[in-house]
């Protein structure tokens, strides 16, 4: 089996870009990761381009403006994670040796296309009923309330978490600490949801270069270069009778897909990034993946145990709640953050010894399924 | 020149008689039992392909809900928004006609058909919501 | 080296469905698929979908239609090529022994999504001065009319052709022969062109089930497989000089991928199923592909060489501009047709004795790129 | 309140002058010589980074044209569109201000500044055709 590794990212600043386009954005973020790999971009045999909002042809027009010509590729759209689908585009071409070196990126100009609560299709039956996204998030928050005890306090601290690690990030959407009571006196969208509840409207773009282990030895730079030990993803199940809304299966299958492939288990994995577009997304998210038992991660958040220096931290770029969520960017920005981890190159944010790093998004909603698509991705170092 | 009589919002989901009472369509798989709402083609379990047409119950218990307070221009906010889990078993999302304070998790809630707008034609439609207590 | 082949095909009658949406009308091509490849569906394991002008992820919802759940789908999006590009992403997938059956779709509302003069982006600088797709392709037809000496009359015979192709195929858009007089006194679109040299706005969906030579061989029926012996994609290369417009270097670049995957040259095909979104397209494409010089194609229709009983039959199913348009759907109609033709289905079009098929696509506007997105894909018997 | 001066309606693209003439402009490669129109930042022959923004030369040859009898609410028909290929060389799209009948492949044009509407505050916009003939 061919290895599959990361040997460039590259990132715009998230946040409100009215003077862009996400053609150039995408395009800054590609020329990122392409000096970042130091390779001649002539290597590069495929690419895979994730957007859910804009114009056809996107991916195109950002290999036009790079000047990258001639080679294969395709735009993806998977909801939130378009992104993360894009990445799996390149690391499957690298399995089937269509490529040795294949792009993916992701790249979303959400300011200028969308506006307002964000709601499922106008078809959809429960949009017809008054359904929005952070409605059908807080219905699980209340949920969970009554089945486990969570606190509004707690939910709260997940936002201030997430928030003061995008302090750390300089190109996160938000820049500064927030409080718990910040958090709760937050304008209302759907309680218990306040505004910081809930991930920001933001634009930007993030993209990763990928190869074989046979390319990273013959021309790569080992030292640098971060394995992709899985990249799985699942589309949800229609139920057949109501289910738990506290409890991801779609998330424990897709995850349990990339565990195998990558040879760990839960107790292997040192950090986190997961798809926080909710405080309690993150929870959902956590518990899925196997990371703390179902109903224990918001004490164990309130024991600063998810925080850089904890036990494990999660979101360390700042999640979505804090570094931003232009949606198909956000899975590839996931994977830029756990290689700058792995690598040593976080900065004030670093987690000490991290080896083993996992990504989560999930997106999308359709008729009797909750969440439409979701893809797990595993780096090691 | 236009029938002022109101019609259902969505027709094939929400069945309203004269007499203003009404009831949601489901579908039921005969072969494994599985309900769901709306109705389908395929059973999403067993994947037989002639599923049954059936009235669902009209009381039920709330499974969760949310008070919306920013929401599309086409809803009036705040609102209660709840799933409902209904003999079936099948859960279904719907406004719930109640102030905030008297809404709670598994509480009784029935259907009840009422107004919901009018379409492009000017036709006044008929929508539904769960208000609290049994229907009987 | 794995051989893929295609092991059952589906799809919708192509026209005006006002009352359908591009999840129900796919799902039918998908539940045609696989009643045709006789399979328990739960022996598909990855499935791609294309759609350009449709809600997101309605791929998933169309697996959530037909009861498919849990597999990996991507949504992916090349323009005109967007069917064509899911195709691909099946056959790499059992290449990559992802998956050994893989199920593909396109599908398009196209009449609910999109009305008038088809455009390229509003941010398109063309776009800004007045262009429109039947403008651009109008302005290639002119030019081929002072190089090569193309008459009005010959690019009429082409329309002419493809809808007599049409009125044999019962899924076909238009029903009726036309006549050259219909063409020339048609309403004017964009000189040379009028509404009959351009291609209906339809809607549609079209569905492909590939699996592994290995699964055909264990589970499969062989005589009915036709083995997809190249799926190639490329994208349009940014000029550096002002090129010629009236031959196609993308489509050759792209033919000459999948003429050395396949193993086979432009004498080898027996028959094609081209991008004729206009008139004009039909010749350049048949011109790029290599199955005529540059500058004969005109005329060899003129002689009856491209008609079903000719030398080279191009279009049997009668093209964009008989069958109809529905974007997505498109490559992978063409790909049903292939298949129909090469296990002898084909009925009052049968092409007799055909064993090398082509399929041709290519869309999208990108700037300084006239083709972002081209495929092409051979299928043999 | 709002400014009555004309204004490009692509101020990258097209630079007008006080007196009412003007130019497009594109890019340059300093290391391979191409020329592109609208400008880039990356060369798509040699992949070069610093291309150098210059004035494109005003008059050239129609390479093809066509006239459009169907179009986007935007643009009143018909009207003449052809490419124009311009010294560098590079070509840019263009409507032809001419009569049908006049226009013919290979004819000289030149670069003209016209009015184009205005924008959503109601300035007015500059744009650009080609007119037939040479500028000198
Ligand atoms: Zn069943
Ligand atoms: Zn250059």
């Amino acid at each position: 089996m061919t290895d599959v590794y990361v040997i460039g990212i590259g990132m715009t600043q998230f946040g409100k870009h009215p003077d862009r386009t996400a053609a150039g954005l995408g395009a800054e973020a590609v020329r990122g990761a392409i000096h970042d790999a130091e390779i001649d971009p002539r290597a590069i045999r495929t690419a895979y381009a994730g957007h859910v909002f804009q114009p056809m042809v996107t991916g195109q027009q950002v290999l036009g403006q790079v000047g990258l010509a001639g080679i294969p590729l395709a735009n993806v759209e998977n909801a939130c994670s378009s992104g993360a689908t894009a990445i799996r585009g390149s690391f499957l071409d690298i399995l089937a040796g269509e490529a040795d070196v294949s792009l993916a990126f992701g790249t979303e100009h959400l300011t200028g296309a969308f506006k307002g609560a964000f709601t499922p299709g106008e078809d959809d039956p429960e949009a017809a009923v008054g359904a929005t996204m952070p409605a059908v998030y807080a219905m699980r928050a209340r949920r969970y309330m009554e089945e486990f005890g969570l606190t509004r306090e707690q939910l709260a601290r997940i936002s201030v978490k997430n928030k003061r690690n995008a302090a750390l990030n300089p190109l996160a959407h938000f820049k500064k600490d927030i409080t718990i009571d910040d958090v709760l006196m937050a304008k209302p969208i759907a309680e218990p949801f306040g505004l910081l509840d809930c991930s920001p409207v933001s634009d930007g773009a993030a993209a990763v270069l990928l190869a074989s282990g046979d390319w990273v030895k013959r021309h790569g730079d080992p030292s640098r270069a971060v394995r992709l030990s899985a990249s799985a993803l699942r589309t949800g199940k229609v139920e057949t009778a109501p289910g738990s809304m506290t409890f991801e299966e779609l998330t424990r299958d897709t995850a349990n897909d990339a565990y195998e492939r990558a040879g760990v288990g839960p107790e292997d994995i040192d950090f986190a990034e997961v798809h926080d577009c909710f405080t309690i997304a993150e929870v959902l998210r956590i518990e899925g993946l196997g990371l703390w038992e179902q109903g224990t991660y918001p004490a164990a958040v309130e024991r600063g145990e998810a925080d850089i220096g904890g036990r494990l931290p999660v979101n360390p770029s700042g999640g979505l709640l804090g570094k931003g969520h232009p949606l198909a960017a956000t899975g590839v920005a996931q994977v830029v953050e756990l290689v700058k981890q792995l690598r040593g190159d976080a900065g004030s944010r670093q987690i000490e010894g991290a080896k083993v790093g996992i990504a989560h998004c999930r997106g999308g909603k359709t008729v009797g399924v909750e969440g439409a698509a979701c893809t797990v991705q595993i780096l090691t170092k | 020149m236009t029938t002022r009589t109101p019609v259902s919002f969505r027709p094939h989901d929400l069945v309203v008689d004269d007499d203003g009472t009404g009831f949601l369509r489901g579908s039921r798989c005969p072969s494994c039992g599985a309900h769901y709402f709306p109705t389908r083609e395929v059973c999403a379990g067993c994947l037989t392909e002639d599923l049954e047409t059936i009235p669902l119950p009209t009381d039920g218990t709330l499974y969760t809900y949310t008070v919306v307070h920013r929401s599309t221009p086409a809803f009036e906010v705040p609102y209660v928004l709840g799933y409902v889990d209904l003999p079936g078993p099948v859960r279904v999302l719907g406004q719930i006609d109640a102030d905030p304070e008297e809404v709670a998790i598994g509480m009784d809630v029935h259907l009840e058909i009422v107004p919901w707008g009018t379409n492009d034609e000017g036709t006044p439609l008929l929508g539904y919501r769960f208000a609290p207590g049994g229907d009987a």
